[in-house]
């Protein structure tokens, strides 16, 4: 491998990660705050996509439909959460992962009826439509080069607003202690159905900005779904900075494991990566405290 | 066996007794006006619930919920349907020759089973709660794009088994034969995972999921019982799929997908996991209700997620609790805060 | 051999040099420390010093850093928890930790059957099998929770749970009763109801009672242990911890009786 | 097939009187909904469009359908089919995906049914496991990717690079396009399943600088790797090839502006030069409002095939002999062009090659640049026994 | 004096089990008022209902004239009622400083509580500010738990179980600094056991006996009458 190309698979890997980054944010948030596993997670992120490729044939802009898609299904959160979900944060894991399995069969005949089976057109923003070069003899995606960037823009605000905010103490407050944190004023319920909005928000947010790159199409969101998942239990539930660590970890291990290994085993790698990371570390590498 | 005894078999299991009786009599209902399509209708139902048995032994009784039970299944279906592929190409496999009888091939397909139960079961057992689910999730994964890169045994394309299975010599001649021997093994398997979860080995199964670290302080390391009823569950289900082989003559990798775990998750959900029988009702409410669902829209997966999403909401204990609720509901108490 | 020689041998329970740091901090300091035969050994000490940490090192929970724990002149310092179970070291929680979602005698027979080690029998019936009930319901009626048998215990009071902890701990045939604060939450009246179940033990079982309720451990104990910041500061019959000028300073104060 | 009760006696008595002369029970098992969904919806709407051009008739008979939805899960099929066949349906034709359609074959064909193939025609069906009943009116899947592999060969392309998933359809199609190119292969990489991101392996492209890439990647997975393909600079430098039914009208709006320059081998275009083919473009643009896709136009020629062999036996399957020597003789003109069924039942055909542009009114098209080979057989005839 | 915080005729229990039966007491402005009775009698189920923890079945709970039982939990405290739970529930992923900044409500007036002054009022704190909560001893943790009520700036505080499981030096400590508090003019509801500290604090005294308010009167009143603690306090 020359160095150009180990340098091209390594940004490769780094995207891959940093996209995986987005999905898995909303999903270990909401799985470590209000300890609630939404398997429906890929829905929000195909309804984002869906949205987004709407909004772009209608305006014909890309950033204002991106706006738009993640604001309407950040909307669409808020209202699951505040009809159905918050019902379920004392029930098992059970009962959510079965509540949730509907949800996605819902959600997919919703989009059917809507947007029929074809996939959408989604075309990439008319600025980010070339490669650049980054180093003599590799050109790089320019729209990768932004989903790089925007994840890393999340990532960081993200652990400013619960590290650095007071909200972000309520957030952990209330995480830990419901019932004491409400009895100290702070109205719980609300900063929770928050917090899952803005979960579907990111949601959204990667799947608008897998969609100039992938297939807008019904179901894209589970096999994502998935990895989203062995991203969250690898870096410990609810830890954002073991979610970013995983995924760039996913990403670098998929990326080089795809090129190194026969399709039999580069297919498994990261299943065999995440059986031997909990085995030895059964709460992820960064058990968050909550 | 006394007259009590009888009774005290028969009086508190009357539901599950009345099931069994109209699933006895049904291919005689549909030789008088049903068709011979029920017949088959329902022996995947009662595959479906055979393996939903095996796997509430651990999710309703031992508190786990694994996402990895379609690989038993598969397990189960492979070893009988490899073992006859052999059979029809006459060649060897691993110096062996394959087979076509059942006597031999089923034995081997649980072996294999209890094998991989317990080599997986040492490792995912190691974890808890959300972990545990997606560990069990990732070696189902695992297994599943395993056996689509294994091009010999058909890949994603599955296999088609040519030979008629026997059971030394016996063919299964018609549909009701394999339903009748369905409904056989399931009802075995009911029994038999009923007095276990009464038993000694149940109650510490019970007892674990309850409280791990007030069994360890009475003198109990709960991981070896686990492990035990790991396997057992993993091999009950891994019989589902040798049955599944039979009635189908084809397995492909799609009989071993996460969905199909979850599938499994949700028949027993469905049919409440509080009783070893429970998933017998949530295979024929989620497999009837599919099928008729289907028949009617073509949007049938929006009312089946919208029905399940109800008895969710509205029955916690799943369908079994239908009838408490109802009954509450009548008295007019007041639900608990 | 008598009690007395027993006792005068070799105590039930031994520490000696135990140490456990948590990073920086020092959870239990190079502790000597021991539990005769048939006495209620107290141990007081201030939040913080160490004793919930002392009784997870006992039972097995945590390992220490140094030091031996010598149990009936056995080294069980590295011993997995239900090894030790086995052999008698018996807990009750400082929280209460029963079998919710089982009935009160169906909680003991768990512990019964844990005692009896068959445990791998997957036929008979339990609900049945009267070598389980039978000393279970001997039990209940020993911490008196008779009536309540059949009740959920998810479904009793808080008071009656500390009973049936007991009963349970009590299944084991233990040879060491740890007791870890048996008193905390109750009222005086639960907790008077408490002090004469344990008084009824004494002598035969050996205790080490872990409690924050000075008329307990005074009334109760043969020895009183003071820890503070995980080191023994003194050991000694209820009077003479009474007037400890160093217990008055570090723990009692100098209000209180 | 086995019947032992009298109830499946019964049924099959009934069967025998119960059908009249003039009604054909048809069964059309499709993936109609699921991420897959879009290819049997296509598939039907092509079969319908020649029904209803045909007031619902097959030469002469009264059509009866039954749809199913396979959902793309194998036991979904075999349960379709379960009931179907004991509903007793004549012919079976509409399955979209080789697995789907070996898990439901065998009891059809045990039933005495036929099945028509409007898409999938493995190889061993084509080969070693062929049956008398079993009719492919598409292709056999190698045959997407031998036309192409004809037309490289004919054309002196060399250092080639091939790219499939790592399933049995990539690997056939693989094999079918190598049967016939003779040329350097420059490397050849077989991806998991469904995969979504293709960059490391088109790095891994640019590394090798090959003179073309022939891919195979159905459906979404193949709007990943276009686009992707497209986004890396690479389309320019290096010009794609993939086989029939590689970038169709079922995913090429999908892809959109990034698909142009892609080339791609057909069995059959939109701009095919005969009658019956502009009768179907047109019909079906204006009962659809879409241009038809490859899965669309094989399910309306299947229909057409069934349609020419009642003709050709007055309207009445009855006698299943006689309908098989009808479809095995008959003189059949194709929306493709030249047709006829082999020995093992597969089609004898002509391969195009065709080019995405952009047509008068903007939208994306394959237009058709020439036709690069006639009387196509598939692999595996030598190997198919077919006992009368 | 105006009952500043009054409860009427409460009732609430858990599911089908009533736990109060009739409950009312008053508490006038910078008063110091305790609520005694054995151990399951109702004393943190009052607690819990005026918390807005458990929803009342009946009567009424009044605050400065209005009405505020049936409020969401955090309407009550925002609107100025303090709460020490029995247990403490300090935050144990928030450090010491971030258990006091989360509960801050500013009321605009002089004099408030903020983090600095809490550390003034317990410096024990102050040295471990940037702790976790979950690496503090028993005292410290109480400390933190009435600080952080404090930081809420109540009109009326409310603990529960102020000095349970803690040594009896450190008890000392605490009740000297709500002896402070109470000089400063805020009004406190108690629930504790320690009836020769309470004696010294307290202006008046409720006794709960199986959901009712079966007894009241002032300090002096309970100190008189032996008869009293026995028969309800269990003493």
């Amino acid at each position: 491998m020359t160095t150009g190309l180990f340098v091209e698979q390594s940004l490769n890997g780094l995207q891959l990660g940093v996209m995986l980054f987005l999905v898995t944010a909303g999903l270990t948030l909401v799985f470590g705050i209000m300890d609630f596993i939404n398997l429906a997670h890929g829905s929000l992120f195909m309804f984002g996509a869906f949205l987004a490729a709407t909004f772009v044939k209608i305006t014909g802009i890309f950033w204002l439909a991106l706006i738009l898609a993640v604001l309407a299904t950040g909307l669409i959160g808020f209202v699951m959460e505040f009809l159905v979900l918050r019902r379920f944060y004392h029930r098992s894991h059970l009962d959510q992962v079965l509540l949730t399995f509907g949800f996605i069969l819902v959600f997919n005949d919703i989009t059917r009826i809507i947007w029929g089976s074809i996939p959408l057109p989604m075309p990439l923003p008319e600025i980010l439509s070339m490669p650049v070069q980054i180093m003599p003899g590799v050109m790089y995606p320019s729209f990768r080069i932004a989903i790089l960037v925007l994840g890393l823009i999340v990532a960081l605000c993200l652990f400013l607003i619960i590290e650095r905010t007071r909200l972000g103490m309520w957030i952990r407050a209330g995480a830990s202690d419901r019932q004491m944190t409400s009895a100290l004023g702070v109205n719980v319920g609300l900063v929770f159905t928050l917090v899952f909005a803005a979960g579907a928000a990111l949601a959204a947010l990667a799947g608008i900005m897998s969609g100039p790159i992938s297939a807008v199409q019904i179901g894209m969101g589970e096999p994502i779904l998935i990895l989203a998942l062995v991203v969250t239990v690898i870096g410990g539930i609810g830890s954002v900075k073991g979610a970013l660590i995983a995924a760039i970890m996913i990403g670098m291990v998929d990326t080089f494991g795809r090129v190194m290994f026969p399709p039999a085993i580069s297919s498994i790698l990261i299943y065999l990566l995440m059986v031997l990371i909990l085995a030895f570390r059964p709460r992820g590498l960064f058990p968050a405290n909550v | 066996m006394t007259l009590s005894s009888v009774r005290q078999l028969v009086v508190p299991n009357w539901p599950v007794l009345l099931i069994f009786v109209l699933l006895a009599l049904a291919p005689v209902w549909s030789m008088y006006g049903g068709s011979d399509f029920t017949i088959r209708l329902l022996t995947r139902a009662l595959i479906l619930a055979l393996a939903a048995v095996g796997l509430n032994f651990v999710l309703g009784f031992g508190g786990l919920v694994s996402l990895m039970h379609a690989s038993f299944f598969g397990v189960g279906a492979y070893t009988v349907a490899i073992l006859a592929h052999h059979d029809f190409n006459g060649d060897t496999l691993f110096g062996l020759p394959g087979t076509s009888n059942l006597l031999v091939s089923g034995p081997a397909a649980v072996f294999l089973a209890l094998v991989f139960a317990v080599a997986t079961g040492a490792l995912v057992l190691r974890t808890k709660g959300a972990y545990f689910i997606m560990m069990t999730l990732a070696l189902n994964q695992m297994l599943f794009f395993f056996m689509i890169a294994l091009q010999q045994y058909g890949g994603e394309d599955g296999m088609q088994i040519y030979l008629p299975l026997h059971l030394s010599g016996y063919e299964f001649g018609s549909d009701s034969a394999i339903y009748y021997t369905v409904l056989i093994v399931l009802a075995f398997f009911v029994f038999l995972l009923s007095r276990l979860v009464c038993s000694r080995f149940g109650n510490v199964i019970r007892a674990s999921s309850e409280n791990e670290e007030r069994l360890t302080a009475i003198g109990i390391s709960p991981f070896h019982y686990k492990l035990v009823a790991f396997t057992i569950s993993g091999a009950v289900t891994a019989v589902a799929g040798v049955l599944w082989a039979i009635s189908q003559e084809y397995v492909s990798p799609a009989d071993l997908s996460w969905i199909r775990s979850a599938d499994l998750v949700v028949i027993a959900v469905l049919g409440g996991l509080v009783r070893v029988w429970g998933p017998l009702v949530g295979a024929l409410v989620f497999v009837l209700a599919e099928y008729f669902l289907s028949d009617i829209t073509v949007y049938w997966q929006l009312v089946f997620g919208l029905g399940i999403i109800a008895v969710v909401v509205l029955f916690p204990g799943g369908m079994l609790s239908v009838w408490a609720t109802i009954r509450k509901i009548n008295w007019g108490r007041a639900h608990d805060a | 051999m008598t009690l007395n020689e027993k006792i005068e041998k070799e105590p039930v329970l031994r520490l000696a040099g135990l140490t456990k740091r948590f990073g920086g901090i020092i959870a239990t300091d190079h502790l000597d420390f021991d539990v005769r035969a048939g006495e209620i050994h107290g141990l007081i000490g201030p939040n913080g010093a160490g004793k919930s940490t002392l009784v997870a090192q006992i039972q097995g929970n945590l390992r220490p850093d140094e030091g031996s724990i010598i149990f009936e002149g056995r080294d069980i310092t590295v011993e997995a928890p239900h090894r030790r179970a086995k052999l008698g070291v018996a807990r009750s929680f400082q929280i209460t930790s029963v079998f919710m979602g089982f009935t009160m005698l169906a909680n003991v027979m768990m512990a019964v059957q844990a005692q009896a080690g068959h445990s791998m029998w997957f036929w008979k019936n339990t609900s049945m099998d009267s070598s389980l009930i039978d000393p279970a319901m001997e039990l209940l009626e020993l911490v008196g929770l008779t009536r309540s048998a059949q009740a959920l215990a998810q479904n009793v009071s808080y008071g009656e749970r500390r009973q049936l902890e007991l009963a349970m701990a009590l299944a084991m045939k233990p040879k060491l009763l740890l007791l870890d604060e048996p008193m905390a939450g109750m009222g005086r009246q639960d907790g008077g109801r408490m002090i004469s179940l344990l008084e009824t033990l004494k002598g035969r079982y050996s205790i080490l009672l872990v409690e924050h309720d000075m008329d307990a451990v005074f009334t109760l104990s043969d020895r009183i242990s003071v820890l503070v910041a995980g080191r023994c500061i003194a050991t000694g019959s209820p009077e003479k911890i009474k007037s400890d000028a160093g217990v008055r300073d570090a723990y009692l104060g100098h209000k209180s009786t | 097939m086995k019947l032992t009760t009298s109830a499946a006696a019964i049924a099959l008595l009934f069967a025998v009187t119960g059908a009249t002369a003039d009604t054909v029970k048809i069964g059309f098992i499709s993936t109609m909904s699921g991420p897959l969904g879009g290819t049997g919806n296509e598939a039907s709407d092509g079969f319908k469009l020649f029904l209803d051009q045909n007031d619902g008739k097959m030469g002469g008979a009264e059509v009866e359908m039954h749809w199913e939805d396979d959902q793309a899960k194998p036991d979904v099929s075999r349960q379709a089919a379960d009931k179907l066949i004991s509903e007793d349906v004549d012919i079976f034709t509409g399955i979209i995906f080789s697995n789907v359609l070996l898990s439901s074959i065998k009891p059809i064909l045990d039933s005495g049914a036929f099945y028509i193939s409007n898409n999938a025609a493995p190889s061993q069906i084509a080969g070693k496991l062929c049956d008398q009943n079993f009719f492919a009116v598409s292709h056999q899947n190698d045959q997407l990717y031998e036309g192409l592999g004809v037309y490289m060969q004919e054309m002196n392309f060399d250092n080639v690079y091939l790219m499939a998933p790592n399933y049995p359809a990539g690997k056939d199609m693989m094999a079918g396009f190598k049967r016939h190119f003779q040329g350097k292969i420059a490397g050849e990489v077989y991806t998991a399943f469904g995969q979504l991101d293709y960059s490391a392996e088109i790095a891994q492209v640019r590394a090798a600088a090959p003179s073309t890439v022939v891919f195979f990647y159905p459906g979404g997975m193949g709007i990943n790797f276009v686009k992707q393909y497209q986004q890396s600079g690479l389309m320019g430098e290096i010009p794609v090839y993939t086989g029939s039914h590689g970038i169709d009208q079922s995913i090429l709006p999908a892809v959109g502006d990034a698909a142009i320059g892609v080339n791609s081998g057909a069995i059959w275009s939109e701009f095919g030069d005969n009658e019956a083919n502009r009768v179907f473009v047109e019909g079906f643009e204006k009962a659809y409002g879409r241009i038809p896709s490859p899965y669309a136009a094989m399910a309306y020629d299947t229909a057409r095939v069934i349609d020419a062999a009642l003709t050709e036996v007055g309207g009445s399957i009855e006698d299943r002999d006689a309908f098989r020597t009808a479809l095995e003789t008959m003189d059949f003109s194709s929306i493709r062009g030249n047709f006829k069924f082999n020995t093992n039942h597969m089609p004898i055909m002509d391969y195009y090659m065709t080019v995405v542009e952009k047509d008068a009114q903007g939208r994306l098209v394959n237009a058709l640049k020439s036709k690069v080979a006639s009387d196509l057989e598939d692999g595996y005839v030598s190997e198919c026994k077919i006992s009368g | 004096m105006s009952a500043f915080f009054e409860i009427k005729n409460l009732e609430a229990g858990y599911g089908n089990s009533k736990v109060l039966f009739d409950v009312s007491l008053k508490i006038a402005e910078g008063e110091f008022v305790t609520l005694m009775g054995r151990n399951g009698m109702g004393k943190s189920t009052t607690i819990r209902s005026i918390m807005g923890i458990l929803k009342p079945t009946a009567g009424e709970i009044y605050h400065d004239g209005t009405r505020i039982d049936g409020l969401a939990s955090h309407k009550i405290a925002k609107r100025g009622i303090g709460f020490v739970p029995e247990g403490r529930h300090i935050f144990p992923n928030l450090s010491v400083r971030e258990n006091l900044l989360m509960a801050q409500i500013k009321r605009g007036s002089a004099n408030e509580w903020d983090v600095d002054s809490v550390f003034d009022f317990f410096p024990r704190l102050a040295e471990r500010m940037s702790n976790g909560g979950d690496q503090l001893s028993g005292g410290e943790q109480q400390m933190l738990a009435i600080g952080r009520a404090l930081m809420t700036n109540p009109y009326l505080l409310i603990l529960d179980e102020a000095t349970e499981g803690l040594a009896p030096i450190i008890r000392d400590e605490i009740w000297d600094q709500l002896g402070k508090l109470k000089a400063m003019g805020v009004s406190i509801l108690i629930v504790d056991k320690e009836l020769d500290a309470l004696s010294e604090l307290a202006d008046h005294h409720f006794i709960i006996e199986k959901g009712e308010i079966v007894w009241q009167g002032d300090n002096q009143a309970l100190m008189s009458n032996p008869a009293i603690h026995e028969k309800f306090l269990g003493v």
